[in-house]
């Protein structure tokens, strides 16, 4: 790790006293234990700043469309395939972007430490060990145990784009079968399937941290937020979360690319990664698509072939 | 005074039967404040619910007038009903942000009804903290995990027992009906000051905040703080003291109604003109109104900060963009003189 | 219990009016529908109201009408949204909800014994057309000095009111001068923008007081002018748009600093402005 | 509301659903417009919303239709192969699968949303459609599903 972070720095001074980027996004130490935070460092000075650890969990990419100049950022796997998708939909001009890469072993989700030790006071890491000092109580957690849902299954922790690598790729692990969780879902009962729904949807307080942290909800005006016609009511029921979120997961459709960050970003927990996951696995295997792997592969959406499936047709 | 959660429990239990009673309760993923019927379903050991109980005065979607549409013709109704409640076990920083709210949410010319005739209407039981969160910063806003400001009644919780205070006058009325009043022993109220004179770990400075920002409205530091913030709203959808709203039309055919929802200055649409012309269009922009308006404009118009350090936008921003940080930011930030 | 200020009274629109050749900006008149409806409406000059068209929302516009003229109240509006778009569709008789009125209005206690210059730009001119109105109805005239109306618009066929225009050119009382940016067809009266033309004018900062509402641009470039010819930010008066829902000082959006432009406004001096930030 | 509502008979306590129905310009609405002349019977259960190309349907316009209480929605476009602007409906084939398994997988009952193909020739079979995706909303009865907003706070617009 700290290599990594020593050549991260190192890049980062390189490209900003070259004047090659105006800033580089990268993240910082966070205010809180286990939280890293977004930074912007814009001089050579502010390099030291940067940190490359577990708890580096949001996606950069979301940032890159609204700042203005030469940036360069730190790319993980899905940050990388957040930045390939927003290429593919010209929201960047690549020539104005550098791109860091760094393999990812997957970010810490707080929620499960929170469970057991209640609010987290402090916390260490060291060598794939997390000591945390708990309000409830203290308790040393291996990586894996805490490691986010998202990250557990994640194929691509390699950048698929980079102008520079840090530090070692790893190993992709081998999964005997792809979305096991959205089949453990889809093998549920309509009734389970619709009451595990409402009860997520009712948690949503509609903040729109999940939208907002999404690298791929770059949208000029959101459908939510149109009023002519008026898609949402500002209501929080959970028909109209889930409406929200449904419309939300379909515009997804073959660009989301699994970074998991509008599931970390919510407040309120709610399983939003849930209607995203049953979307990438049916883009998957009807079209056999995954999302920002290369720039030639158009997006699911934007093609066809003749013989789509059609299954979904009535019978008459 | 004390009262054992024996015989509290009874009478809360036999309160619930003649007001709607709202307590912290466990559900998934955390604690929330929910209508209870018995004293045995209330959380005892919290630390503070997810999202603040504003929403029993505020609720995040209200219908303020329904109506009902035929040919040119138009009959409205008023949508306000109210039931008599208790909210149980809010945390000190809570019942501030009541208070807070109070002079929102009435100013020298109107009086919000739907607001006021759920508060005139409720009554409050403040609990004191036990345990104290790392992002609890009360202390340094004037208040402390045992204040009892913005509570009709009081209650430091001493294990099998309550130490019961009545704060208002309402307060009074219904201690009053309590059975099994009994005197502090003197370890009892040892401990009763050891809570109270507890702190929290993590302060502030916000003692110079608000002449500070009188000369900053154009200082540079703005230009750099908002940059990670995502302009969502889970800062202020989570503050006990935000209170922005939106009013818009609900209507299916000839029937409709007037809702009111919650509405967060961090949207970019919030202030957009019908023109296009929109006063706060910048991150840079709805970061220094969010800031002023807890820690300036409003301590200009109701002589307090709308803070009450409860934490609550600091566990929640996706981005870690800390208050504390900002206000220590502010306290730092060089004036620019011109 | 007390009255509820969310609660819309229920006015008629008695007439549904096309006011300029773009079809861009209608002028509603709305009948009270009861006498006790109208004596709790007391307006003044420089006040708005929040008029619901059911169905659509609610939205804040300026009355056009003075309290001199009883039994209706005006509005006119540019089809800019979704309710100002109901309200141009509406046919005439329909009910609408009106909520107010609300804000401050023009100072006409200090304008007492002083001469007047109201300036005016586009269909920004409703909230100036009720306090002329106001000031020349008999009852009051006495009471103001001279007063100078300069009025422009882009063309002739987007000046409001035009047949009170007319009146207005003939009534001694009044001194009434409309320009328009660019020449134009059987137009023989000044021609030039707002500022130049205030300029021309030239009316004596002594004892008056400037009124100046308009688009912004406006009134970036009216304010210097009248800054010349001696006017001091106390002397000018501006009536300010905001983004609003509440129309209380409540709902948060429609602030300048501490200040709330639905209740503690929209009527500022440029005096009072220059102590606000510049967010707006 | 378009043709078929001064149908319904409201005597009858039986259960008539409402289904609004998306029909693409070129195609389907043709095919409902042939079934109408050539006077084939079909329940008056739909509310026709003519679209240009089933490609201009947008996931939110069947997701609105349910939440404004639509007991169903069946949404038509040209068979693939025949769309009047190529290949809108190929590109929406892709969209239609995506969200019907989503649909269902959110706890929406399977018949509410129904897709189909349906030419301008195909009056007869339209009628067919219609019957059919009728006769599956009545037996599931009144829309209480996923995306019905209970308080009536659905909106025209």
């Amino acid at each position: 790790m700290t290599s990594i972070i020593d050549d991260i720095r190192k890049t980062a001074r390189q490209l900003l006293t070259e004047e090659k980027v105006d800033v580089v996004i990268g993240y910082e130490k966070g205010s809180l234990p286990l939280k890293a935070t977004p930074c912007f460092v814009r001089s050579p000075q502010d390099v030291d700043k940067l940190i490359w650890d577990e708890t580096c969990e949001n996606n950069l990419a979301a940032f890159v469309v609204k700042t203005p100049g030469k940036k360069a950022i730190i790319a993980k796997g899905c940050d990388s395939r957040a930045l390939m998708v927003l290429i593919q939909e010209n929201q960047i001009v690549r020539d104005d972007l550098y791109i860091i890469g760094v393999s990812c072993q997957g970010v810490i989700d707080q929620r499960k430490i929170e469970a057991e030790t209640g609010e987290i006071i402090g916390a260490t890491i060291t060598d794939g060990k997390i000591s945390v000092q708990g309000i409830e109580c203290d308790k040393v957690f291996n990586f894996t145990e805490v490691k986010d849902i998202t990250c557990q299954t994640c194929r691509y922790p390699n950048p698929v784009l980079e102008d520079v690598h840090i530090g070692g790729s790893i190993e992709v692990l081998q999964q005997a079968t792809l979305f096991a969780d959205v089949m453990v879902m889809e093998n549920k009962s309509d009734s389970e399937r619709k009451a595990y729904f409402k009860e997520q949807m009712g948690k949503c307080i509609r903040c729109y941290a999940c939208r907002n942290v999404c690298p791929m909800c770059y949208c000029q005006e959101c459908f939510v937020d149109c009023n002519s016609p008026k898609w949402l009511t500002g209501g929080v029921d959970s028909a109209e979360n889930l409406l929200f979120q449904t419309g939300r997961a379909l515009h997804l459709a073959g660009r989301c690319v699994e970074c998991g960050a509008c599931s970390r970003a919510c407040p309120q927990g709610v399983d939003i990664r849930a209607l995203s996951r049953k979307v990438n696995k049916d883009v998957k295997e009807m079209y056999n698509h995954e999302s920002g792997l290369t720039e030639e592969v158009k997006p699911a959406l934007n093609v066809y072939s003749a013989d789509d499936p059609e299954a979904f047709l009535v019978k008459e | 005074m004390k009262i054992s959660k024996e015989k509290f429990g009874q009478s809360f239990d036999a309160l619930a039967a003649e007001y709607q009673v709202i307590a912290p309760v466990r559900d998934a993923g955390g604690v929330s404040y929910k209508a209870v019927k018995k004293f045995s379903e209330v959380k005892q050991d919290y630390l503070n619910s997810k999202l603040p109980p504003k929403s029993f005065f505020f609720p995040q979607h209200e219908k303020l007038l329904s109506y009902k549409k035929e040919g040119k013709d138009v009959t409205v109704k008023n949508e306000l009903n109210v039931e008599k409640t208790i909210l149980f076990g809010i945390r000190p920083c809570d019942a501030k942000g009541f208070l807070l709210l109070d002079k929102v949410f009435k100013n020298d010319q109107y009086r919000d009804p739907y607001y006021f005739e759920r508060r005139d209407n409720t009554i409050v039981i403040g609990v004191a903290c036990h345990k104290i969160a790392p992002t609890c910063f009360c202390s340094s806003l004037g208040l402390s995990p045992a204040s009892s400001a913005g509570s009709d009644i009081f209650l430091i919780d001493l294990g099998d027992s309550y130490q019961i205070e009545a704060i208002s006058d309402n307060g009074k009325f219904l201690m009053a009906g309590l059975e099994g009043l009994e005197e502090l022993s003197t370890e009892e109220q040892t401990l009763v000051d050891t809570i109270k004179s507890a702190e929290t770990t993590s302060k502030v400075d916000v003692s110079t905040i608000t002449t500070k920002l009188d000369k900053m409205f154009d200082n540079p530091y703005w230009d750099t703080l908002h940059e990670k913030c995502l302009s969502c709203n889970a800062c202020s959808f989570s503050c006990p003291t935000c209170h922005c709203f939106d009013i818009s039309e609900e209507v299916l055919k000839n029937e409709g109604s007037r809702v009111r929802t919650w509405d967060g200055c961090m949207a970019p649409l919030f202030t957009l003109h019908g023109s296009g012309h929109n006063p706060r269009d910048q991150k840079k922009s709805r970061w220094r109104q969010r800031m002023l308006h807890k820690f300036n404009y409003f301590v200009h118009n109701n002589g307090d900060i709308a803070c009450v350090g409860c934490g609550r936008c600091i566990k929640n921003c996706p981005v870690n963009l800390d208050i504390r940080q900002t206000i220590d930011g502010v306290n730092k930030a060089e004036l620019v003189v011109d | 219990m007390e009255q509820n200020p969310y609660i819309p009274i229920t006015m008629k629109l008695i007439k549904n009016l096309c006011e300029t050749e773009d079809k861009l900006v209608n002028t509603f008149t709305l009948a009270f529908l009861n006498k006790e409806d109208e004596e709790n409406f007391k307006y003044m000059p420089g006040q708005f109201a929040e008029l619901s068209a059911y169905g659509h929302g609610e939205a804040p516009f300026g009355i056009a009408t003075s309290p001199t003229e009883p039994g209706i109240i005006k509005f006119s509006v540019a089809k800019v949204g979704c309710v100002s778009n109901a309200l141009h569709l509406m046919e005439e008789g329909t009910m609408v909800g009106v909520r107010g009125p609300m804000g401050n209005y023009y100072p006409l206690e200090k304008f007492k014994g002083k001469n007047l210059v109201i300036i005016g730009g586009g269909f920004a001119f409703t909230t100036l057309r009720s306090m002329a109105v106001y000031m020349l109805d008999e009852k009051h005239r006495a009471d103001y000095g001279d007063i100078t109306v300069i009025y422009g618009a882009r063309n002739p066929g987007l000046l409001l009111y035009k047949e009170e225009l007319a009146e207005w050119e003939t009534n001694p009382n009044i001194n009434l001068i409309t320009t328009i940016d660019k020449p134009a067809e059987g137009w023989n009266k000044h021609v030039g923008f707002i500022p130049t033309i205030v300029g021309e004018v030239a009316p004596s900062a002594v004892d008056t007081y400037a009124v100046v509402c308009g688009p912004p641009v406006m009134i970036k470039y009216t304010l210097p002018v009248l800054e010349k010819l001696g006017f001091t930010p106390e002397q000018i008066y501006t009536s300010l748009e905001m983004r609003m829902k509440c129309g209380l000082g409540i709902c948060g959006r429609c602030n300048i600093g501490p200040k709330y432009v639905c209740k503690d406004g929209p009527v500022f001096s440029m005096a009072e402005l220059k102590e606000l930030p510049s967010e707006y | 509301m378009s043709m078929g509502e001064c149908l319904v008979n409201t005597e009858t306590k039986a259960f008539q659903p409402k289904i609004v129905a998306f029909l693409c310009n070129w195609c389907s609405y043709a095919g409902a417009d042939l079934a109408g002349v050539g006077r084939f019977q079909y329940p008056a259960t739909i509310r026709t919303i003519r679209v240009p190309c089933s490609g201009r349907i947008n996931p939110l316009y069947i997701l609105k239709a349910m939440a404004n209480g639509a007991d169903g929605v069946l949404i038509s476009g040209c068979h693939p192969g025949d769309c009047h602007y190529m290949s809108g409906n190929y590109v929406a084939r892709r969209k239609f699968a995506l969200i019907d398994s989503l649909l269902k997988h959110v706890g929406l009952e399977e018949g509410r949303v129904s897709f189909s193909w349906v030419s301008a020739a195909e009056g007869v079979r339209f009628a067919e459609v219609v019957k059919g995706v009728t006769e599956r909303v009545t037996a599931l009865g009144p829309n209480k599903g996923v995306f019905k907003v209970e308080d009536g706070g659905g909106t025209n617009d």
